[in-house]
């Protein structure tokens, strides 16, 4: 594929089109790509070790973590798998508030991404107007949940918080404006010349192609396969609602922006479907702190694609073992098909079509190694004195501010 | 002494380095108040201007230590020299001779060939593309911008400036006939000021800053400053070429006419600016290449037909 | 096909007051429910721990001070804002305030107690 | 849960070994303990005649002197079918099945970092999630492994 002698340029792990630390090096023959090689592992966090010397309530927040733009996927998910092995039985009213927060989370993600993907293809106009119009979303969430971002709503056996009636009509109006501005955008995203140009025929990922790499979410949907988890395994109050799974033919990333688009259109389908019929009812119900033995394993449709926690439990109060497979790690194997014979400049664009986070994928071990047979792993503190003499060196002294850290 | 006042103070750097400051002011507010943003605040060109004058200048260890300190001092001069021979307030410039505009467009290419030679020179993988980039997107810009240009110049019969707006002084309205030269050339001046439409050379979603990735402090500074004069020289050109009314009032109100037709062009490519994604260099010369420099031959032809008709 | 298809909307914004407001300069309140810095109610807390057990980054912890009275000591570098302590605390001694501008440059500062002489 | 119980039958049916080791906890969930030898043909099975042609992800665990490894399975009506084999704990070994999965790579990977166990017949190819100067034969996710005391 790409040997030694080739032009190699590392779109390394710290470069302005990823938003995340991720390794790509570029085979490049003058503009076209010849063969990428990903490097993945930079974010590795070691969640899934962390998980297992935490109580279930203390991993709930740690998973939530996992990532911060879909936060509220990865708690659902994880709080599904908890609650059918305990055989807990969640109110409906519950399920229904756990549908309405995923479905917002899916719309402030997708604007997120409309205005990265518009950036990433130089067009810093379609960035400023959707993150402007994302904050409607954002503002709507920190009344409801008390946090924009990561919004610890769910708990074991049910929700936190209640929707009151006032919050169902600004959930109400809130989408009102959102849909009256995502219809602009699909107007802007199928007929601005500049934006078509870059986004036609890039990236292109045929239907078998993405069968055998095992693409999901948007970027499968993209390429004619209509798999939804929403839809096939339904969760939470999913098979209370109808909606259609957003599907295109075209096959590339103008294909996976108008899926996206769609999905928004049904996103606001759905919540106004919801608020309409929320049951009364209790919002959560006492939940044991030992949940007894067992295994399950939960899927769930986050923003990027299917999603899939496997928790085991041991009878403690502790999970024995938490499998987080996040969906862009499903993704990224079709991007190495993507670029092929592509031009470099299409690089962060088909990168940031799958919406990459590589925070859910990595789950890295944050570690202070002191007797490592390999020396060069450095220590924080060893780091920092390091620093300083290099500097006296130089004579410039910065012992006394380490004292004044320290101190 | 009186010539080193006028390259020197006014007409020359300080007065442009001001003027250029200004400019990328008005750009970024405007451009930001197109996107619904609040903007950044009078002083700031001025304030990112002397913190990079203070920051620590790093020559990469394989660069060409001459060569890359050099560069940003060869585009600095050659774009100041560039604006002496635009009239500004009356109708002869400062100095002016048959030929000038040529000497002004050729004086205009100069900080492009600095971008590539620094660029490349700084022997960064992000730099050498971008240079390259740079170079590739010269051959497409530039001719649409000298058709556009000699062809008004050809309408006003002489190769110089001051007399270019000499003629269109004394026959008014005739300038209107180079509306479609006007817009061509804008849009080249969009790709020579590599400004969001043809910025492939400096973008920083894929080769970080293009040619600018290595510089940094007092070099870096420079080669903005380059960029913000370039534009304001280049809307000044076309300013001079196309637009040339409202000479030959009282020197002041035309000098201040002159500046508020800067501002306007300026303005202009901003919101070009503000409604285009970057188009790949491919996409950028098939561009240039198909259609824009057609649109300028036409220009050309209407021009030559005039010409005849208006001298028989 | 349009080009420019966005020119109308971005001609709009000029004249409409933009999106943006100076932060520091102009505040943008937080919504009601928002969850900030944690308050300590020394009188009602029977120093059961239940909050520490629970609490996700270790950020709190309680201490006796006297015959049946408690101190909080909580580490804001610490402390993720999750208010899960709120909720494990039988006696409902603890409520979290809207107040999010905690940032310090001494990390010491970080570190805040809150017991019956402070009122 | 007609469906789960058909799938059911028919895997009892061509691997009578099968027989008491499948459970189904809730609709579209089938859990199934097989032994190594016959795990190709139940993964080909299963593959190709029910259509299970979606691998989702695979799971390692440490069970003390064993490696569980359980290989996740979907097919489009949304039922996952979860194959779980056990690999002894010294020099653990397990052969590749990226033949039916292009995408099983990366999790195979995972495994081979995170647990130690060797997977035959991957190509070439960067090591997840894992960096590379991380110490040899250390791996994190084995129970006897505790990551350095965080400094309280």
């Amino acid at each position: 594929m790409a040997e030694e002698k080739d032009f190699k340029i590392p779109i390394g792990p710290q470069h302005p089109a990823l938003k995340e630390p991720e390794g790509f090096s570029v085979a490049l023959k003058g503009e076209k790509i010849l063969g990428v090689e990903i490097r993945l592992g930079y974010n590795h966090r070691g969640i899934e070790k962390a998980c297992e010397d935490r109580t279930y309530i203390q991993d709930l927040y740690l998973i939530e973590r996992v990532c911060g733009i879909c936060s509220h996927s990865h708690s659902t998910c994880f709080v599904q798998a908890v609650e059918e092995i305990a055989k807990l039985e969640v109110s409906k009213r519950a399920q229904y508030i756990r549908t309405i927060i995923a479905e917002l989370e899916r719309i402030h993600s997708h604007f997120l991404w409309l205005g990265v993907a518009g950036h990433e293809i130089g067009f810093d106009t379609l960035l400023m107007y959707t993150w402007r119009d994302r904050e409607i979303v954002m503002d709507l969430l920190a009344k409801l949940t008390g946090n924009r971002v990561n919004y610890s709503i769910n708990t074991i056996g049910g929700v936190r918080r209640d929707i009151t009636d006032s919050q169902k009509k600004e959930i109400l109006e809130a989408v009102d404006k959102l849909e009256e501005r995502t219809k602009y955008y699909i107007e802007i995203a199928t007929q601005e010349v500049s934006i078509i140009k870059r986004l036609k025929g890039v990236g292109v990922l045929s239907k078998d192609d993405a069968l055998r790499l095992g693409a999901v979410g948007p970027t499968a949907r993209a390429s004619g396969i209509s798999r939804d988890t929403r839809k096939d395994d339904p969760y939470a109050a999913y098979s209370e609602v109808s909606f259609n799974v957003a599907t295109d033919t075209n096959c590339d990333v103008f294909g996976r922006t108008v899926v996206r688009l769609k999905e928004l259109m049904e996103a606001y389908k759905i919540i106004r479907q919801l608020v309409g019929i929320v049951p009364a009812g209790a919002i959560v119900i006492r939940a044991p702190r030992k949940i007894p033995v067992g295994e399950a394993i939960s899927r769930y449709e986050a923003p990027r694609g299917e999603d899939v926690h496997y928790v085991k439990a041991n009878g403690t109060e502790k999970p024995e073992r938490v499998k987080i497979r996040a969906p862009t790690l499903a993704n990224i194997q079709a991007v190495k098909r993507m670029l092929e014979d592509r031009f470099l400049a299409d690089m962060p664009i088909v990168i940031a079509a799958i919406d990459p986070c590589f925070s859910c994928t990595d789950r890295a071990i944050l570690l202070e190694e002191k007797n490592s047979s390999k020396k060069n792993i450095m220590t924080w503190q060893s780091l920092r004195s390091y620093s300083i003499d290099w500097y006296r060196k130089r004579g410039i002294d910065f012992s006394k501010l380490s004292e004044k850290i320290k101190g | 002494m009186l010539a080193l006042f006028f390259i020197l103070v006014f007409p020359g750097f300080i007065f442009l380095s001001l003027l250029g400051l200004a400019g990328q002011f008005v750009d970024r507010k405007i451009y930001a108040r197109l996107q619904n943003r609040m903007g950044p605040p009078w002083y700031q060109p001025f304030a990112d201007f002397i913190k990079l004058l203070g920051k620590e200048d790093i020559v990469p260890a394989e660069a060409n230590p001459r060569m890359f300190k050099l560069m940003p001092l060869f585009s600095l001069t050659a774009v100041v020299t560039a604006f002496l021979y635009i009239p500004l307030w009356d109708i002869k410039s400062l100095l002016s001779f048959n030929g000038d505009v040529i000497v002004v467009l050729y004086l205009l290419t100069i900080p492009t060939i600095t971008f590539f030679i620094g660029g490349w020179y700084s022997t960064s993988l992000y730099a050498r593309l971008g240079s390259v980039r740079a170079l590739t997107q010269l051959c497409a810009y530039e001719i649409p911008l000298f058709i556009g240009i000699l062809s008004s110049a050809l309408l006003a019969n002489t190769w110089s400036l001051s007399e270019i707006a000499l003629f269109y002084n004394s026959h008014p309205w005739y300038w209107t006939f180079n509306f479609i030269g006007f817009g061509v050339s804008l849009i080249a001046l969009l790709g020579k000021l590599e400004k969001v439409p043809f910025d492939t050379p400096e973008a920083e979603t894929e080769i970080v800053a293009g040619s600018f990735t290595e510089y940094s402090g007092r070099l870096f500074a420079f080669f903005r400053l380059t960029m913000d004069i370039e534009m304001i020289v280049g809307a000044s050109l076309i300013t001079a070429v196309f637009l040339p009314f409202g000479l030959t009032l009282h020197p002041y109100i035309s000098l201040v006419l002159f500046l508020v037709k800067i501002f306007g062009v300026i303005a202009l490519i901003s919101l070009a600016r503000s409604l285009f994604a970057r188009l790949r260099i491919d996409q950028m010369m098939r561009f240039c290449l198909k259609y824009v420099t057609p649109i300028a031959l036409v220009q050309l032809l209407i021009n030559i037909f005039l010409k005849g008709f208006l001298y028989r | 096909m349009r080009p420019a298809k966005m020119i109308r909307q971005v001609l709009q914004s000029v004249f409409k007051k933009p999106a943006t407001i100076n932060y520091p300069a102009q505040k943008s309140g937080m919504a009601k429910g928002f969850r900030g810095k944690l308050k300590f109610y020394p009188e009602r807390c029977i120093g059961c721990k239940m909050c520490m057990r629970d609490c996700p980054a270790g950020a709190i912890n309680i201490k006796e001070i006297g015959e049946k009275k408690f101190s909080m000591e909580i580490d804001l570098g610490k402390c993720i804002y999750c208010a899960q302590c709120v909720d494990s605390c039988v006696k409902k001694a603890l409520e979290y305030t809207d107040e999010f501008e905690l940032a310090q440059l001494d990390r010491n500062k970080l570190k805040i107690v809150f017991d019956t002489k402070e009122k | 849960m007609p469906i789960e119980q058909d799938i059911q039958n028919k895997l009892v049916v061509s691997f009578s070994s099968l027989d008491g080791k499948i459970n189904i906890p809730r609709p579209r969930r089938i859990f199934l303990e097989v032994e190594n030898n016959i795990f190709t043909q139940v993964l080909e099975y299963s593959m190709r005649t029910l259509s299970f042609s979606i691998l989702c992800t695979i799971t390692g665990l440490d069970e003390g002197e064993r490696f569980g490894v359980i290989y996740h399975l979907a097919n489009t009506e949304g039922i996952v079918l979860s194959i779980k084999i056990t690999i002894p704990r010294e020099n653990p070994q397990l052969n590749t099945i990226i033949a039916y999965f292009a995408n099983a790579q990366i999790y195979e990977r995972e495994l081979m970092d995170l647990f130690g166990i060797k997977v035959q017949g991957l190509p070439a190819g960067n090591r997840y999630p894992l960096s590379d100067d991380w110490p040899k034969d250390v791996f994190p996710l084995r129970k006897d492994w505790k990551p350095a005391p965080k400094n309280k």
